[in-house]
């Protein structure tokens, strides 16, 4: 068949609709998307998804769904709702995806301000919410639902399959009419509008055009050499830019397959079984994969546990300078391929990572050793930097010269600076249009030179990667005008196994203190071992035991910050294990887990004050939120505890 | 360990039902048959192939006819040896009395031939369980050898009650060297044993299962226990018959009906106990233990006979081997009542999980 | 199940009648003179003590017990013997108080042996596993892969059942149930020793049965809230006899009830 | 003709009771623990064959029968400890299974012990017809048999009153009816069971001196456990006088067929015959002449 040259092509297929119309032409046959169900992987080439998404856009045009407006669309990730995307792309509308996690109150924010007038929902908890959050959102006039299970007794929602059976009419008695919609369609069009769950206010939405997302897709495409042949495993909230970029434009504009898990607890499994060849997770999924690893190995015989600790030796040697084809001594190489044989390669095997190609990750620093794990076991695991603002791409780490400590090179097609406060401020095709009906905030986030800033601190290294720092605005000065960044603290403490959440405070004080939370799985395995009893998180939070396991961490922290002069007042001093989780329906945490310190700060400042106040017992009670939405109390007495600090004259740790 | 199952996705349940849906079991299977079809044949000895493979293979599809009916069905039968010896000698006698008959249609109808009988002597479990049946089985073995030697008629009125099984010609081809024996007992329980397999994985296998397991509850369901349990029997003995029939005329030649007594069945019900109940792998193993097992205890006194010159008497081998067998059964049903097959599946998931522990 | 949504089927009319069943081991008196009718599509729930003859009921309806009086009338076939295998066949399942699964089998193998009323191939065509014999299993896992899903058991597909907790067991012995596409189901105390969560559950299967599928309901159960809840009707039986039977707010305030009651904890 | 069928009959009986013993053997253990002890045979063999070797080394006879009492009660508490307390709670199924590979295993070691060949065994009872008796009605009745009946039966009586009279013997009944029940009025399982097995034990011993002292010691007297099965149908396996009336039955029909009917068939019947029979009864009786009827319950 007699292709256009390249580039007249991809000028053609410059919108999402017009993307999936090429696929079905070109690779008509080739799996679009998968998804467990019913016990296999059912599966829909791109000529059936088209047809799919057709029907679906049809539907809604005869609902009256038209050019302009907006689609929500709420669930985890289903073939079907990212077909509604497309679906709704194709009539030259916009799909907002929403937060499936989320309360119906904060329903009521997005959906008004999206004026959103349709929705289609998974199942019928989605249900549940839109119509809980209805009666403040008078826009709201359309429902659609994919899985039907318990819905019989709802009245004006429509079943898919109805929606669609709408849809084929429709086209049949309006024949040209998708085509003539798809051909309205232009780059410029917004294409998506995700919801930035913004660490303070209320969540923006974050207009993106196709051209924007488009270009961002390729741009990765072409670093890392991406094919139709690759796959993808979509789990990660659809309403992430994350999640938007890999499992769907970068899915429409290489071709490859996305596959949709039969649900959250069978992740693992599923992921087991596809393999995919290309795989985006953030750190903390990387973080509990890697507690999982080290909690099963505790419980492996003598001798395995020898061979695994002795591989794992040679790994952290010589695995990562093998994967970035540095130099290696034979007999390194030697032990690492019976390493591989006997540890790596099954390892990769039961994490479902044996055939990942190029592996991302992103959202928040990642451990240096957490990193490192991976890529020293042969998974090609690098960072990238981004924001919902840039789709997701401004920095990548290309192949053989991935650091543990940086985000990497600019991105093709971003252009990047730091601000004279040290801000990221970036500039590319891949920007944000406007914040939606926020022209105040757009001016703010987008200087007259068409710069984004990204608020995030940052310094280039040597070789130009990039090096994130702290949120610009979190970067404080201690009383003796020492430099103060949080969240730098905050990692290195969180890097500890034991440690899944910490707060540090000391913008204005003269000393730092932090809030931890352990991690329940992790130190909860630890206390087993030493037979020590609990009977959930508050108690185990509170055990003497566990404050010193906790402190020997601080300790080592304090240690590597003290090595850099910059930082080395910023060691902690005191510190207390909080009594309970920090969570993101407390409104501690934001949907992506980054912690609200300013929140945190007021909501708990008799605990701040308290260590300040050099105090050693602190009495608190917290109200909290069950998932069920019950409400309930938790008290506890809460230890405070001083640690070690070091003086940066002493010599570097090794 | 070596397992690489990434990637190894099912789009159809045609793939997830397949009796080895990983991939490395599937290779591993298939060089499995290319060593026992080609290999051994090209390098084994005479040796081999008579006294250890060819028994080995025939009591491994005896034991899965007993393991069909005990295992999977729940059926505790002491009589699998007597329905063998129907196989045989209807066997016998189809070649003998039915002029132009091929042996394998022979061995066929000796099969069948096994399997009325075996309904026969099934009809009590329609209303007998547990202990009360095994006497119905053992009534079978008593019965049927009984009835082999005093008439006449079975034996083609040899005067020594022993029949000599005609020599096997399958298109021409004269089946006379142990290598050739061995091939054509292989390739027949390669065959049956797949059968077995699918009967097993398929209806008829869960609705044996459903009887074993809680009868009542199948009843309800509409499961007709009388028609699983005789198709359990009706099946079983048709593989009992099978292994008869190629006992007498791929291994001993010559065969009185006693060869065929209650000591016969006892060791296939060993089999199955060591082997593992209610698999079909179970027999193979099963087969191949108590099959070695007596070479290896004969060798060993042998060598100590020799090395140590204590002179030890013919017949204490044999208790020897009683002992050790005996000993060997309460050992499994105590430590490992599902026997080495479940063994071989526990380390084969070690290996899937590798290297965690579970 | 993917299939579109049905309202809630309007009661009507009587599919099962029982007349004046009285069922007696040796010289235990199980069940006296016991009549009642149960309408196409309601849930009906048999209430009573301990020993009441609750089960014994079940086990007459579908013929694991032959009572010495009284008639079983389903649909238009009327019987003092029912066999328990014409009783599957005329479409009347049940599950068990203590679950009587086939603890040797994987979850999805024990759903499929309720489908084998439907399963037709001979055993060569199985053994050789031929076209037909293969698709038809197929077409059967196709179903029961649904079940499954109804069920949300997918994670356990392949597990033996004899591993699972309690409450699943619970499960996949409906399941088991559900796999002949009943028209009237027995459950017998389907929700005996679970905890709250695993109840809300339950109880959600039940009716989404009922009402997904039209499927009759009879159950026993000790819960009154979960009786009072999703019955439309309620039996009550002391001591073999029926002494209540009527909507759930009229038994609330029967007082033969009640006395029966007295005492006995739930 | 009469007169022979009746001889014929009452030899019958008499070697029936000696059935009956072995039953008995079974019964025992059947009731207190729900094993159908398949090594009862063996224990026979093993019980003769010990017996006969002592004598052979010149151990008086008393002793000797001191000796094995002493030596079977410790068998017998042997096999409930290391094979059948490990398997408390298996389905009765393999617990059957496992006595198989048992009477294996005691084969085994006894004719390692004694060795193979066939011996006599001497209990100074002649096998000679009663004179008087044939005097009277012309009928052989061997005195050894009449005697053998004897012991066995005055065995059986106490057995029966040991188990009807005494606290073990109504423990015995309590534990046979429900484990659990038993063990929740306090009744100590396992003590049952070892007393059970010592008992099994010291029958096996009896059975095997009278068998022995009649047919010779060889291994065929293993195949006494097979002799009995079919008595334990007709009688039920968890009832005494069930055993008795039942090993009286097989062991005058199985005369009586051999007799007569054998002849016309070739013979040789008595292996198979009773089993037949057992089976035709159960057909119409599954639960055995002195069984309860069985309700299942879900």
């Amino acid at each position: 068949m007699g292709r256009d040259p390249e580039e007249i092509l991809e000028a053609t297929l410059d919108t999402f609709p017009r993307l999936l119309l090429h696929h079905a032409k070109v690779r008509p046959n080739h799996p679009a998307v998968r998804e467990k169900d019913l016990g296999i992987w059912q599966t829909w080439t791109w000529r059936q998804a088209a047809d799919e998404v057709r029907a679906l856009a049809c539907g809604l045009a005869a609902q009256g769904f038209a050019r302009g407006m907006h689609l929500a669309i709420i669930g985890d990730n289903r073939p079907r709702l990212y077909w509604a995307m497309a679906a709704a792309q194709a009539l030259g509308g916009v799909p907002v995806p929403m937060y499936q996690d989320a309360p119906a109150a904060e329903f009521v924010f997005v959906l008004n301000d999206a004026e959103i007038a349709y929705a289609i929902a998974e199942d019928q908890e989605q249900v549940d919410k839109l119509f809980e959050a209805r009666p403040q959102v008078p826009s709201l006039q359309h429902v659609y639902y994919d899985d039907p299970r318990g819905m019989r007794n709802y009245t004006d929602v429509l079943s898919f399959e109805k929606l669609q059976k709408l849809g084929r009419e429709f086209d049949a008695a309006h024949p040209g009419f998708f085509e003539q919609q798809v051909d309205a369609g232009d780059a410029g069009d917004i294409s998506v509008m995700l919801y930035t769950s913004g660490t303070t206010g209320k969540p923006k939405g974050v207009c993106q055009t196709h051209r924007a997302f488009i270009e961002a897709a390729r741009g990765g495409i072409e670093f890392d050499r991406l094919t139709a042949d690759d796959s993808v495993l979509s789990y990660l909230p659809m309403a992430w830019v994350g999640d938007h970029l890999f499992s769907f434009a970068q899915s429409y504009v290489a071709g490859f397959s996305i596959n949709c898990p039969e649900s959250a607890e069978t992740v693992m499994n599923d992921m087991r079984e596809i393999g995919p060849t290309y795989y985006f997770a953030p750190p903390r999924i990387f973080e509990n994969l890697l507690t999982q690893v080290t909690i099963r190995m505790e419980d492996a015989g003598v001798l395995k546990r020898r061979m695994y600790a002795y591989f794992m030796q040679v790994a952290r040697r010589c695995g990562a300078e093998i994967l970035s084809g540095q130099q290696v001594s034979t007999a390194d190489r030697l032990r690492y391929a019976i390493g591989n044989l006997l540890v790596y390669g099954p390892l990769r095997n039961v994490l479902g990572m044996s055939r990942i190609r190029v592996a991302y990750t992103a959202g928040a620093t990642i451990g240096p050793d957490l990193f490192r794990f991976y890529r020293s076991i042969g998974i090609n695991l690098k960072q990238l930097y981004g924001a919902t603002e840039t789709c997701a791409y401004a920095c990548l780490q290309p192949d053989g010269a991935v650091k543990l400590d940086t985000v990497g090179l600019p991105a093709p097609g971003v252009e990047l600076k730091l601000s004279d406060h040290g801000e990221v401020l970036v500039k590319g095709p891949m920007l944000l249009q406007a914040y939606y009906k926020r022209p105040d905030e757009t001016a703010e986030a987008i200087d007259r030179d068409g710069f984004f800033h990204t608020g995030d601190a940052g310094l280039f290294d040597g070789d130009g990667q990039l090096k994130i720092i702290d949120r610009a605005k979190d970067v404080g000065r201690l009383a003796n005008g020492a430099l103060f960044a949080p969240n730098y603290i905050e990692n290195k403490l969180k890097f500890f196994p034991y440690i899944k959440e910490a707060v540090a405070f000391g913008h204005g004080r003269d000393t730092v203190c932090a809030f931890i939370n352990i991690d329940l799985s992790a130190v909860g395995n630890w206390a087993e071992r030493r037979n020590l009893p609990y009977s959930g998180y508050t108690d185990l939070a509170g055990k003497p035991e566990v404050y010193d396991l906790v402190r020997e961490c601080v300790e080592q922290a304090n240690a590597e910050l003290a090595q850099d002069p910059a930082l080395a007042d910023s060691q902690v001093q005191r510190f207390l294990i909080l009594h309970k989780e920090l969570d993101p329906d407390d409104d501690e945490l934001t949907r992506t887990r980054k912690v609200r310190r300013r929140f945190i700060a007021e909501k708990y400042a008799v605990l701040v004050e308290a260590m300040y106040a050099g105090r050693d017992r602190q009495h608190i009670a917290t109200e909290v939120k069950f998932e069920d939405g019950r409400r309930g109390v938790i008290a506890a007495d809460l230890r405070i505890e001083n640690v070690r600090t070091l003086s940066t004259t002493l010599p570097k740790a090794a | 360990m070596l397992y690489r199952e990434v990637g190894q996705y099912r789009t159809t349940y045609q793939a997830d039902a397949a009796i080895f849906p990983i991939r490395q079991d599937r290779i591993a299977m298939v060089a499995l048959l290319v060593v026992a079809f080609v290999a051994i044949p090209a390098l084994g000895s005479a040796y081999l192939f008579s006294a250890i493979l060819i028994p080995f293979l025939i009591l491994s599809l005896a034991a899965i006819g007993l393991n069909i009916l005990t295992g999977y069905a729940g059926q505790l039968s002491l009589g699998a040896a007597a329905f063998m010896a129907v196989g045989a000698f209807a066997s016998y006698n189809f070649v003998l009395r039915v002029p132009g008959i091929p042996v394998l249609g022979a061995f066929i109808g000796g099969g069948i031939a096994a399997a009325l009988v075996g309904i026969v002597f099934g009809l009590p479990s329609l209303r007998i369980r547990g202990f009360y049946l095994a006497v119905a089985t053992l009534a079978a073995q008593f019965f049927i050898v009984w009835a082999l030697t005093k008439i006449g008629w079975f034996t083609n009125y040899n005067s020594s009650g022993v029949i000599t099984a005609q020599p096997v010609v399958i298109l021409g081809w004269h089946f006379a060297a142990p290598r050739e024996k061995y091939l054509l007992v292989l390739a027949i329980v390669t065959v049956m044993a797949l059968a077995a397999k699918n009967m097993a994985r398929g209806n008829l296998g869960r609705q044996w299962m459903a009887v074993r397991d809680m009868d009542l509850a199948a009843e309800v369901i509409g499961i007709r226990p009388m028609r699983a349990k005789l198709y359990a029997f009706a099946v079983s003995s048709f593989y009992c018959g099978i292994a008869g029939a190629l006992f007498a005329y791929t291994y001993l030649g010559t065969v009185e009906p006693e060869a065929y007594n209650l000591d016969l069945s006892f060791r296939i019900l060993f089999m199955i106990i060591i082997g593992g109940v209610g698999t079909i792998l179970g027999g193979f193993l099963g087969s191949a233990f108590i099959v070695i097992l007596p070479i290896v205890l004969s060798v060993s006194i042998e060598w100590l006979d020799r090395s140590l010159h204590l002179s030890v008497p013919t017949s204490v081998a044999s208790n020897l081997e009683l002992i050790v067998f005996g000993a060997l059964i309460v050992f499994f049903l105590i430590v490992e009542p599902h026997g080495l097959a479940r063994i071989w599946q526990i380390v084969k998931e070690k290996l899937r999980l590798w290297p965690f522990p579970h | 199940m993917r299939d579109q949504p049905h309202a809630r089927h309007a009661i009507g009319d009587v599919i099962l009648r029982a007349e004046g069943i009285s069922l007696r081991f040796g010289g235990v008196q199980a069940l006296t003179d016991i009549s009642f009718e149960v309408r196409e599509h309601e849930v009906l729930a048999i209430i009573g003590p301990n020993g009441a003859g609750k089960s014994s009921m079940l086990n007459v309806i579908n013929g694991v017990y032959h009572p010495q009086q009284g008639t079983i009338t389903f649909r238009d076939r009327s019987a003092r013997r029912m066999s328990t295998h014409d009783a599957a066949l005329a479409g009347i399942a049940r599950t068990f108080q203590n679950i009587a699964l086939f603890k040797g089998m994987t979850v999805l193998d024990n759903i499929m042996t309720g489908r084998t009323l439907r399963m037709r191939r001979g055993v060569l065509a199985q053994a050789l596993y031929l076209g037909p014999a293969r698709r038809e299993e197929l077409e059967h896992r196709a179903v029961v892969e649904r079940i499954i899903d109804f069920l949300e058991i997918q994670a356990y597909r392949k597990t033996p059942v004899g591993r699972l907790p309690y409450g699943l067991q619970k499960r996949v012995d409906l399941g088991r149930a559900l796999a002949l596409e009943p028209s009237l189901l027995l459950l017998d105390e389907p929700m005996a020793g679970m905890n709250l969560e695993e109840k809300a559950d339950m109880c959600r299967f039940v009716l989404d049965v009922n009402e997904q599928f039209g499927t009759t309901i009879v159950l026993i159960e000790h819960d009154m809230g979960v009786v009072m809840d999703i019955s439309d009707r309620v039996i009550v039986l002391d001591y073999g006899r029926k002494i209540g039977d009527g909507p759930p707010d009229a038994i609330r305030a029967n007082q033969a009830v009640i006395d029966a009651y007295l005492g006995v904890v739930h | 003709m009469i007169q022979f069928a009746f001889e014929v009959l009452i030899g019958g009986l008499l070697s029936g009771v000696m059935y009956s013993l072995v039953a008995l053997g079974f019964v025992l253990i059947y009731k207190a623990s729900g094993v159908f002890n398949f090594a009862q045979g063996s224990l026979v063999f093993f019980a003769a064959l010990t017996f006969v070797g002592l004598l052979e080394h010149h151990v008086p006879f008393g002793l000797a029968l001191v000796i094995m009492v002493g030596v079977m009660v410790v068998v017998g508490l042997a096999i409930e400890r290391l094979v059948l307390r490990p398997l408390v709670n298996q389905p009765p199924i393999s617990l059957f299974m496992a006595t198989i590979g048992l009477s294996f295993l005691i084969e085994g070691i006894a004719q390692i012990l004694w060795g193979a060949n066939v011996r006599g065994l001497d209990l100074g009872l002649q096998d000679e017809p009663i004179q008087a008796i044939s005097d009277a009605t012309g009928m052989n009745v061997s005195k050894f048999d009449l005697s053998a009946a004897g012991i066995a039966a005055v065995l059986v009586i106490a057995l029966a009153l040991f188990f009807n009279r005494t606290r073990v013997g109504r423990a015995l009944r309590a534990v046979a009816d429900d484990h659990q029940a038993a063990l929740a009025v306090g009744i100590p399982l396992q003590y049952i069971w070892a007393i059970v097995w010592s008992v099994a034990g010291f029958v096996a011993l009896v059975t095997g001196l009278l068998w022995g002292a009649r047919n010779g010691v060889q291994f065929a007297l293993t195949f006494v456990a097979l002799k009995a099965l079919p008595v334990l149908i007709l009688g039920g396996f968890e009832s005494v006088p069930g055993a008795i009336v039942g090993g009286l039955i097989i062991g005058a029909s199985e005369k009586l067929a051999e007799v007569f009917l054998g002849p016309y068939v070739g013979g040789g019947i008595e292996g198979w015959f009773p089993y037949v029979l057992a089976l035709l009864f159960l057909l119409v009786r599954p639960e055995g002449l002195f069984g309860e009827k069985i309700i299942r319950r879900i």
